[in-house]
């Protein structure tokens, strides 16, 4: 397969390079922060922390997610890395404004090892942190098992009500609340058509064969539920539902929830519309009402094809929370 | 010419050998993660080991503790991952351990490892069997503890078989770990990639001491 | 090269498909007119009305434009193909309040034959129309035959401005001028470095060999400037300003502009802010402040590699209508 | 068995065969869009005259100018783009031109041709030598006026064959307008695609009229 020429400068420093281009974006808004940070210029003081982040690659996630009503800041690591500790710190030091940070970010090995290192520098500092971890996969492990869940999209929708309440709450401890919450309510499945490619290597993240579908995969190229011959858009909207609908979390007659689909990367708008059209009659059968779509590709795997639905069921704290308005370079709302 | 133990200057040399070791094989290493995870492990590991690298090359360490620890600093602040957590702290636990040791020798190495593995496992929480790098290094581990009383040259060369074994053994566990974590038996037939990187690490080590 | 695999249904349904799906993604707030149109659900009376329109397969433009502070309504067409003039014609009537429509599209023949017949067509129904042709691509033809440019990304910030000063101007004439004045403040230039390729044929719409990049070409594939061997970011951001500068709209000392770096599909948002990085520090140079950045793949066609740099140049007016807050599937902004 | 002019409806089943040829040529009309434009041409025509079938078969032209001007009304109110405008005026302002004739001859030939270039280059401007559907119309209604006294058959195959004419001398042109406009010489060498789309009409219109 021919590769997908990139328009890149030294292929080992994409992820930095990509930081300082993130920052000059903000345009004087946020400011690039240590080692691999980016951090809001003017965070009042009192303000309850929210702190994402990840490795790098997956753009505009985690990095572009701050922002007004968004993230406060975000510890970028190298191409599909968490960040190292130190820069965690630097990050969680830049943030806190006395009254302690949240760190929110995906359930990943990598990212959970180093996360709580950097916590415990942090504390070592005398910031209080707190932290909830993401793990919207359905696909990704059984519901007893939550906590082996990876987190995929719904990421997005997490990441803009926990915003949307760090510009409210009082303490550390509700916006903990109002996180957990929402990430509770959230679930995800996602379908991989083809594999992004590595900047550094140029290599394919992972292997699929010619016309087939990974129901399931993540955004790495996981292992999903099965590998099957890719189908239409009619028919994989009812498996991706099913997927969902199948976890734990109810969603019945007169739920309203966030609907998102998401590209990884290469697959177009063209084809998240076509999708929707076919998910949303399957919602509307189960009484479900669509209180807001979110249709874009805010979590990609570079140049990988496929794409993923996420379901955040609401009540009337978090429908206030996700009415705000906010602004990031990943999502943003009027 | 084998050595029966390292000085300072020469533990510095080992490590800096084992730096180059798996700068050079970061396709490999690469490759190896592709199989099983998101496929940078290569390139973490190269990041990581040039900054120790650059550390080595400083110099100015007072124990060999000391360069074994600012080799997992540089790792653990430059690479980020699963693996810049883990082999950052598989080199400041096990350098740690060596502490008012005047030089490395077999004594040192079992010390060195078992540290290294206790250290890893409370970050990570892996047991054998979980298709990760403690498969490599516990039985290295092991190996070490029983040849602790004889020959630099010969335990090393004895750690770095009993890797290379766990190594092979990972190709048929089912990973629970890493970005790998959901492949379940996906990657059957793979060995671990950070279990690879653990053997070339002892393999360099060996190799040094047989020059 | 193996083809991006598309989730998609009937490969001839596309266009039709994709429109249903986002008239969904609007959960109310527009619905679907006639054959081929979406219009926003609630339009004032008395306002003056802005309508959009053009191919499909380009998602998100133009349909995806159509949103509060945006697009009254779009005309969709097939895909690559202009809207029919009977569609035209039923998008007119759906937005039309009575104070007239303003048709804002790119420079095509098809688009500007269509539309014309269907403005002849509101005429006979009585209903008074404008149009202004969006003509950014600098690499398209000389200053002085601006008739003969193509319209490309720079749309997305003319859009923006025209949806804004639509909502708030009394007359169909003050809304031609405001629209006017954006579409000569702005210049875009694109480079291509992999086709997308034809929904229904799975086609490449040109072909471009491996290695080499497109110097403005245009969003089909039409000819640009020169072809070259792919460089990096940092030697493309010089030559692509270059060609703006080389325009005949001067942008020196003191000027603030809006910056648009636009993916045209696969090119990942890593790769704009790589070229971000790299252009913000030769505006400066040049004395030029950026009011704001805009990073996203909102002119794309299908999963076509390169990416396009807008430069919209402000005055207080213009600046006025960008800072209206503003909601769309395809641009939003808090 | 050539015809020296065509019923009502045979004038209908001419059309109809006119279509099939188009829609069977989709792949030829796009690949020669491809070389100079956005590769759409055949796909619209395919459209275009998939309507415009559906009209044909739904019958009940009162005389044949309507059923010329049905073809065109579908086509334009169904493909879109540059060549739903193009080829929906000519076939309506062709068709309407043919008003009041009882039957299909080469004088209605000529006058056919004559009025669609008139309403095609009102429309969209061109001249011969812009490298579009122009090129192969103008030689047609040329040498169509010049046999219009003859046999329909010998008139249609010297128009076809006009037709084929200019649109191999097209190759040869700089495009000016449609997606292809600012391709400039890159499309050198090769046909316009809507000159293409012509000489396929003109051919199914004689290769009918020769059975
Ligand atoms: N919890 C863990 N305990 C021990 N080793 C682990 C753990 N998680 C991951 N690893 C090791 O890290 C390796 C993956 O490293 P790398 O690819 O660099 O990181 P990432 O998984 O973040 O991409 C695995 O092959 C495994 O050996
Ligand atoms: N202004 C024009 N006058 C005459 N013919 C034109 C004009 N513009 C385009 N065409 C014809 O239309 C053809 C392209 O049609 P098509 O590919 O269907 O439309 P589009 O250019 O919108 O993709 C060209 O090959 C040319 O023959
Ligand atoms: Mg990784
Ligand atoms: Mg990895
Ligand atoms: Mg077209
Ligand atoms: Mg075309």
């Amino acid at each position: 397969m021919r590769k997908t020429p990139k328009i890149i400068n030294d292929p080992n420093a994409c992820a930095a390079e990509l930081l300082d281009g993130l920052v000059e974006a903000y345009d004087g808004e946020a400011k690039k922060v240590g080692a691999g940070s980016i951090v809001m210029s003017d965070l009042p003081d009192g303000k309850v922390a929210l702190l994402v982040g990840g490795g790098s690659g997956h753009e505009p996630i985690y990095h572009g997610l701050v922002g007004s009503n968004m993230a406060d800041g975000a510890a970028c690591g190298d191409i599909f890395a968490a960040p190292p500790p130190n820069i965690v710190l630097e990050a969680t030091q830049a943030v806190d404004r006395g009254k302690g940070v949240l760190y929110l970010y995906g359930n990943y090995a990598g990212d959970v090892m180093n996360f709580d290192m950097g916590a415990e520098l942090a504390d070592d500092e005398d910031i209080r942190v707190e932290t909830v971890l993401i793990w919207d996969d359905v696909a990704s492990a059984p519901p007893e098992r939550k906590e082996d869940r990876r987190g995929i999209a719904g990421l997005v929708l997490i990441v803009k009500i926990a915003g949307a309440a760090a510009s409210t709450v009082d303490s550390l401890d509700e916006l903990v609340r109002v996180t957990t919450k929402a990430r509770d309510n959230t679930r995800s499945v996602g379908v991989a058509v083809a594999a992004g490619s590595i900047p550094a290597t140029g290599e394919p993240t992972f292997d699929l064969a010619e016309g087939m579908m990974g129901v399931g995969m993540g955004i790495h190229g996981e292992k999903g539920v099965r590998v099957d011959p890719l189908c239409t858009a009619d028919e994989m909207a009812p498996q991706l539902l099913d997927i969902v609908f199948g976890d734990d979390l109810e969603f019945g007659d007169g739920d309203e929830v966030i609907l998102f689909i998401n590209s990884l990367g290469a697959t177009t708008q063209m084809e998240l519309l076509i999708l929707n059209r076919a998910i949303k009659p399957l919602l509307a059968a189960k009484g479900i009402k669509v209180y807001d779509t979110v249709i874009g590709d805010i979590v990609t795997c570079q140049e990988m094809a496929g794409l993923s639905v996420s379901l955040l069921k609401l009540d009337d704290e978090l429908k206030k929370y996700w009415d705000m308005p906010c602004q990031s370079v990943g999502y943003s709302k009027m | 010419m084998s050595k029966a133990n390292l000085t300072l200057d020469e533990v510095v040399a080992m490590l800096d050998r084992v730096a180059d070791k798996i700068i050079a094989s970061e396709p490999e290493l690469s490759e190896a993660d592709r199989n099983i995870g998101d496929g940078d492990h290569g390139l973490g590991m190269q990041r990581g080991l040039t900054a120790a690298k650059e550390k080595l090359a400083e110099g100015g360490f007072p124990s060999i503790d000391k360069a074994f620890m600012a080799v997992g600093t540089a790792m653990m602040s430059s690479m980020g991952g699963a693996s810049g957590a883990i082999f950052g702290t598989l080199f400041r636990a096990g350098g740690k351990a060596l502490k008012g040791q005047g030089v490395f020798d077999s004594a040192g190495l079992a010390t060195f490892l078992q540290a290294a593995v206790q250290g890893v496992q409370d970050r990570g929480k892996a047991e054998v069997g979980d298709k990760t790098v403690v498969d490599a290094m516990v039985p290295a581990a092991e190996k070490a503890k029983g040849t602790s009383e004889g020959n630099l040259t010969e335990a090393l060369a004895a750690a770095a078989d009993a890797a290379e074994g766990g190594k092979e053994a990972s190709k048929d566990m089912v990973a629970k770990f890493g970005r790998a974590k959901t492949l379940g038996d996906g990657a059957v037939g793979h060995p671990d990639a950070g279990a690879l990187s653990f053997t070339i690490i002892m393999q360099a080590m060996r190799d040094y001491v047989n020059e």
